[in-house]
């Protein structure tokens, strides 16, 4: 019976535990319920919306590479329309707290997203996915600019009363300096990282695995890459994070804690292990009550302190 | 679920340059499983490879509660596999996705390229000889494989089959379509069909799926494909091994291969995208 | 008996086959001699050297991370003045091309290096290390501006007559606009990538593992990200590339120069296969033989065509 | 070289708790080794881990050509380590680094902290028992590792042996420097070491090395420490194990782990930098 307390406060987003499961990876939370009931994690995080239905990109979209997952995905989703309509009703059956992931290629885009979620949508959060293109700009990602990350939160902010969660694109020279950006846009947390953009080729057809030749890499390789930047963040902003990029295991979770996350997503661990948010909550309040820690958040940044 | 089947069987069949292998697990699987499903195999704790590996049931006892699969080694994850020995536990999803339709009645003619044939076997377990007429179209390279696979004398198992291979070393040489065509144009088979009677079930490389849908379909014989793509979860939650099909509308959509599929009604799906 | 002709030229840099060890990971070309000999590969590249001899970072200096390797040795070099009297000399006895890696804190460290190297000096070339910080403009690294990436460069151009190899670093949000850059600057070819900024923190001491806090990230972990590199700057610029980060295996290095790189170099495989270089050159002369190409070259950039 | 060797031996030993291993390796290796050496080696053909790992030789058989290794579970490359089976072959660097000194007279003294003792054993196997006298001291957390490392009754096998553990299940409760001390202080050693006829040769923790070298060096008696310290490459290629040293001229120097090392100097190198 545990003593440690796991109530996580990420700004006004109010979690039962620090563990959420991320973003395309979970499907709208009833894929993987068989394994693991969402009623025991924190949060989920729902496949990116974007405004209109995307039927996303050619397959390959898939491929591994060492301790790493390339994925291209391409954004499919039903659309908001849809969206509402057929997934947001099911959400609340799941008993668990839902952030909804939203996607956009122009700031108008972020706008009607942000409009259509308001805190009686029955969800506790907006992720802010700025790592697609600017279409209007160029084709370089939101999430690659501090200016245009600004914008696109601040439109958000504008246009939702619901937390909101900009999500850090880990494509980037200066990730402190992104995180300050949104910070400055009204960002209420940051989620970091999203996947780095990588690419294989296939030696014997000689092309890209990928039909759409690049995609992002995601699981254990890019964990070392992911824990400097919740590092680097957690001294430059003053908002909750929340960590991802390869936790497969608790002390992985611990790790970003120590790093300064005060809630870490699970991502592509699920692929492997369906229970691995389970199995990483347990170890981490294992951790916890071993080291007479009366509440998780305890540990959140000590990696800072020596 | 996440189950701990037991390994009861991994072994090589015959000629190693075929790199053949049979498996057979022992627990809960195969109480549910239904032929043209598949499991979703964890082939070593290891971060690399990363992933699990999804393989087709090929033979289901209820009463022994054991699945069998059979697999080509073809690379990293298939090789390590191979090194899983007997009465070790195994990290299983499944059974996963869709089946093949089990008919009742009429004829079932189940066209298999290579190693495709193996779920195959299992459809035919299954079904009720007494009222449905099943045969066997099998396409490969060569002789080898079912030497190796140790098919070459099902017929005498009472498997009403034709062979094709490319070498020529055994059946027909040519490919598998070559034999559904010849078979579906033969007047035994249109008078059946007439009937609305004869389904057909195929699995193999995609393009031979191709060739066999739209030949079935020039002949408005009803098939169900079994269809591979990559996969990373295999429940439906990473949209990495979706399909296209057409609606009943003739809109574009996705469907994901582990959850929709692996079989699906080849009438809807979009080949060429 | 090999009909495929290896010799690979990099612009001026002309080398018996397109396999090359990495800077920092070979030592002086001496110590792994005994297990793969220098005479058989394109060339070795040395140890960063830098003005004054360097003690480097306190230990640890290394971590493992899922199929990759974290380091922070800290440029630990004997400096230019011992190098050029106890290293240099020995170096024409290894019979094989030699690359020096020169690494600065200032533009004036890098005239200084740039102008004790000279075609005379019995070296092929110099690998110019961008991924330094710059002490006098806040610590960022020289090769995280494009602007000051295209002056280091310069100043290299303009105080020695040997080809100059621009090693890019991967910390970069548009990898292809750092290539422009150091073409700009008069790079006769271009290296990557470098390390990814990494960190990993031991949950029991709660402490980074590295003394050094951060440090870089190598091996087989980074590959995608590599590989992703090559194939943009193969399109950004017209000067060779030389492809790096997390080969292994023949069959990465193929990868490699068909997303771009007239030749590769190997790192980190070295601490796992002493014998990889060989083994690499091995398997890309069966796999260009079997495919009936009867040069290495053919295959460069391949993976763009189709 | 790359050599393969075979894995001659390979087993627990003792309590499970303790993790402890012995593994014995057929091939070249023990051609050239010299105690104090060690061999870098591949736990499994893998990217994960990815690095070889460091361990002790601690017997050298020159006339079986084979070498001994003892390794404690710590982490997944011992935990690979474990699952070698013998007769399989595993790919070895080495012999790496230098040895320890093996005096040809007077007397010497062997200081070793917890799984420390088992390198220092295979220096008393090649010491000339005649011209040599050998101690040992030995310091631990418990009765425990002893046990399982069968060398309680080491004594009995004419090993003059001092021991001392944390929680006073064997020997003297506390440190083992305490019984260097002790040693040191009594009389007839300050007559040995002043005839400069002692040495000492310690293996262990880094902190004891520290403080064992700090008694020695107080007691002018000359002593070689065996250090660890995270490598990759094991051969001087990658500067990632580097100790700091002070040459004569009192200046601060790097020196290679695996190279200039393991076993040094106790005089030269600098614990606190
Ligand atoms: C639903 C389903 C059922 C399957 N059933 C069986 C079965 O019963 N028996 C069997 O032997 N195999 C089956 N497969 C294929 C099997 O999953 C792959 O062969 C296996 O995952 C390869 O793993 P690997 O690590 O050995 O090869 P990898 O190292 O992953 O790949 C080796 C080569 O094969 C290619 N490749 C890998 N997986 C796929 C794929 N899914 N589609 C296309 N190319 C691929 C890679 O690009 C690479 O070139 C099935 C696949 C699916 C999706
Ligand atoms: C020259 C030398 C000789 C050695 N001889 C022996 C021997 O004879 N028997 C034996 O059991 N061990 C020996 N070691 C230590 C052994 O190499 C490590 O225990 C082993 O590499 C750990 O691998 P792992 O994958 O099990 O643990 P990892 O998963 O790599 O590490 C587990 C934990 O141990 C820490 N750790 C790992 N390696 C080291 C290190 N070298 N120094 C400090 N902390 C470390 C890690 O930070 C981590 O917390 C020797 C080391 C060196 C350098
Ligand atoms: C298949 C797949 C699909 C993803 N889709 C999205 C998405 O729609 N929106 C988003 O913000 N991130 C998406 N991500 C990124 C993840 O949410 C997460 O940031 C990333 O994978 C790193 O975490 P991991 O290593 O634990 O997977 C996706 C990742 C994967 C693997
Ligand atoms: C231990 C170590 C030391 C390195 N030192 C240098 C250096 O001094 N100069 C440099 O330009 N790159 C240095 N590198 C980077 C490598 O040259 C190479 O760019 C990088 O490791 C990626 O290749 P790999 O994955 O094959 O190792 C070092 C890398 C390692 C692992
Ligand atoms: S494999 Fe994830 S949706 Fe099918
Ligand atoms: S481990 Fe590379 S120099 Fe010692």
């Amino acid at each position: 019976m545990s003593k440690v307390n796991l109530k996580t406060e990420l700004a006004v987003l109010k979690l039962r535990n620090p563990i959420i499961t991320s973003s395309g990876t979970y499907g709208f939370g009833e894929e993987y319920a068989p394994y693991c009931p969402p009623s025991l994690l924190g949060a989920i995080t729902v496949k990116g919306i974007t405004p209109l239905p995307r039927l996303g990109n050619p397959v390959p979209r898939l491929a591994e590479t060492p301790a790493g997952l390339l994925n291209s995905v391409g954004l499919e989703n039903p659309g908001l329309e849809e969206f509402k309509k057929s997934y947001l009703p099911k959400l609340p059956g799941l008993d668990t707290e839902v952030i909804v992931n939203i996607s956009g290629f122009s700031i108008e885009d972020y706008t009607f997203l942000a409009s259509a979620f308001q805190s009686d949508s029955g969800i506790a959060a907006l992720e802010v996915n700025i790592s697609c293109p600017n279409i209007k700009h160029g084709g370089m990602a939101f999430g690659t600019h501090p200016e245009s990350a600004q914008e696109v939160i601040a439109t958000v902010r504008k246009n939702t009363d619901l937390p909101i969660i900009a999500k850090l694109s880990p494509n980037v020279t200066d990730i402190a300096e992104m995180a300050k950006a949104v910070e400055r846009g009204g960002a209420d947390i940051i989620s970091l990282i999203n996947t780095l953009l990588g690419m294989s080729i296939d030696i014997r057809s000689q092309k890209p695995v990928l039909a759409n030749k690049m995609g992002g890499l995601s699981g254990p390789a890019v964990r070392p890459i992911a824990v400097r930047m919740v590092y680097q963040v957690y001294e430059a902003v003053d908002i909750p994070i929340i960590g991802m990029g390869g936790i497969s295991t608790w002390q992985d979770a611990v790790e970003f804690m120590l790093a300064g996350a005060s809630a870490v997503s699970i991502g592509t661990a699920n692929f492997v292990n369906p229970m691995a948010p389970i199995d990483i909550l347990t170890g981490l309040e294992e951790y916890c009550q071993q080291r007479g820690y009366g509440s998780v958040r305890e540990i959140v940044g000590l990696a800072h302190q020596r | 679920m996440i189950l701990k089947e037991r390994v009861v069987e991994n072994r090589i069949m015959g000629h190693p340059a075929q790199g053949l292998y049979k498996m057979v697990l022992s627990g809960q699987i195969a109480q549910t499983a239904i032929p043209g499903q598949f499991i979703h195999l964890q082939v070593a704790d290891s971060n690399d490879p990363l992933l699990r590996r999804p393989l087709s049931i090929a033979g289901i006892d209820k009463v022994k509660e054991e699945v069998t699969i059979y697999y080509k080694v073809i690379g990293k994850g298939t090789e390590l596999l191979t090194r899983i020995r007997e009465n070790e536990h195994v990290s299983v999803l499944g059974p996963l996705g869709t089946g093949f339709t089990i008919p009742e009645q009429g004829e079932l003619l189940l066209v298999a390229g290579g190693i495709g044939v193996f779920p195959l076997l299992s459809l035919i377990q299954v079904i009720d000889n007494e009222k449905v007429r099943v045969k066997l179209l099998w396409g490969g390279e060569n002789k080898q494989f079912m030497e190796s696979a140790g098919l070459i004398d099902i017929e005498k198992m009472g498997v009403d089959m034709e062979m094709s291979t490319l070498d020529g070393s055994l059946g027909t040489q040519g490919l598998v379509t070559a034999l559904l065509e010849s078979y579906l144009d033969g007047g035994r088979i249109t008078e059946l069909k007439d009937k609305g009677n004869l389904k057909v079930a195929t699995c193999g490389p995609k393009g031979m799926l191709k060739a066999v849908t739209n030949i079935c379909l020039s002949h408005k014989v009803p098939v169900e494909v079994s269809l591979e793509e990559r996969m990373a979860c295999g429940v439906g939650a990473c949209l990495g091994c979706v399909c296209s099909v057409k609606d009943s509308e003739g809109n574009l959509k996705r469907k994901r291969v582990c959850k929709e599929g692996p079989v699906l009604d080849g009438k809807e799906v979009v080949w060429d995208e």
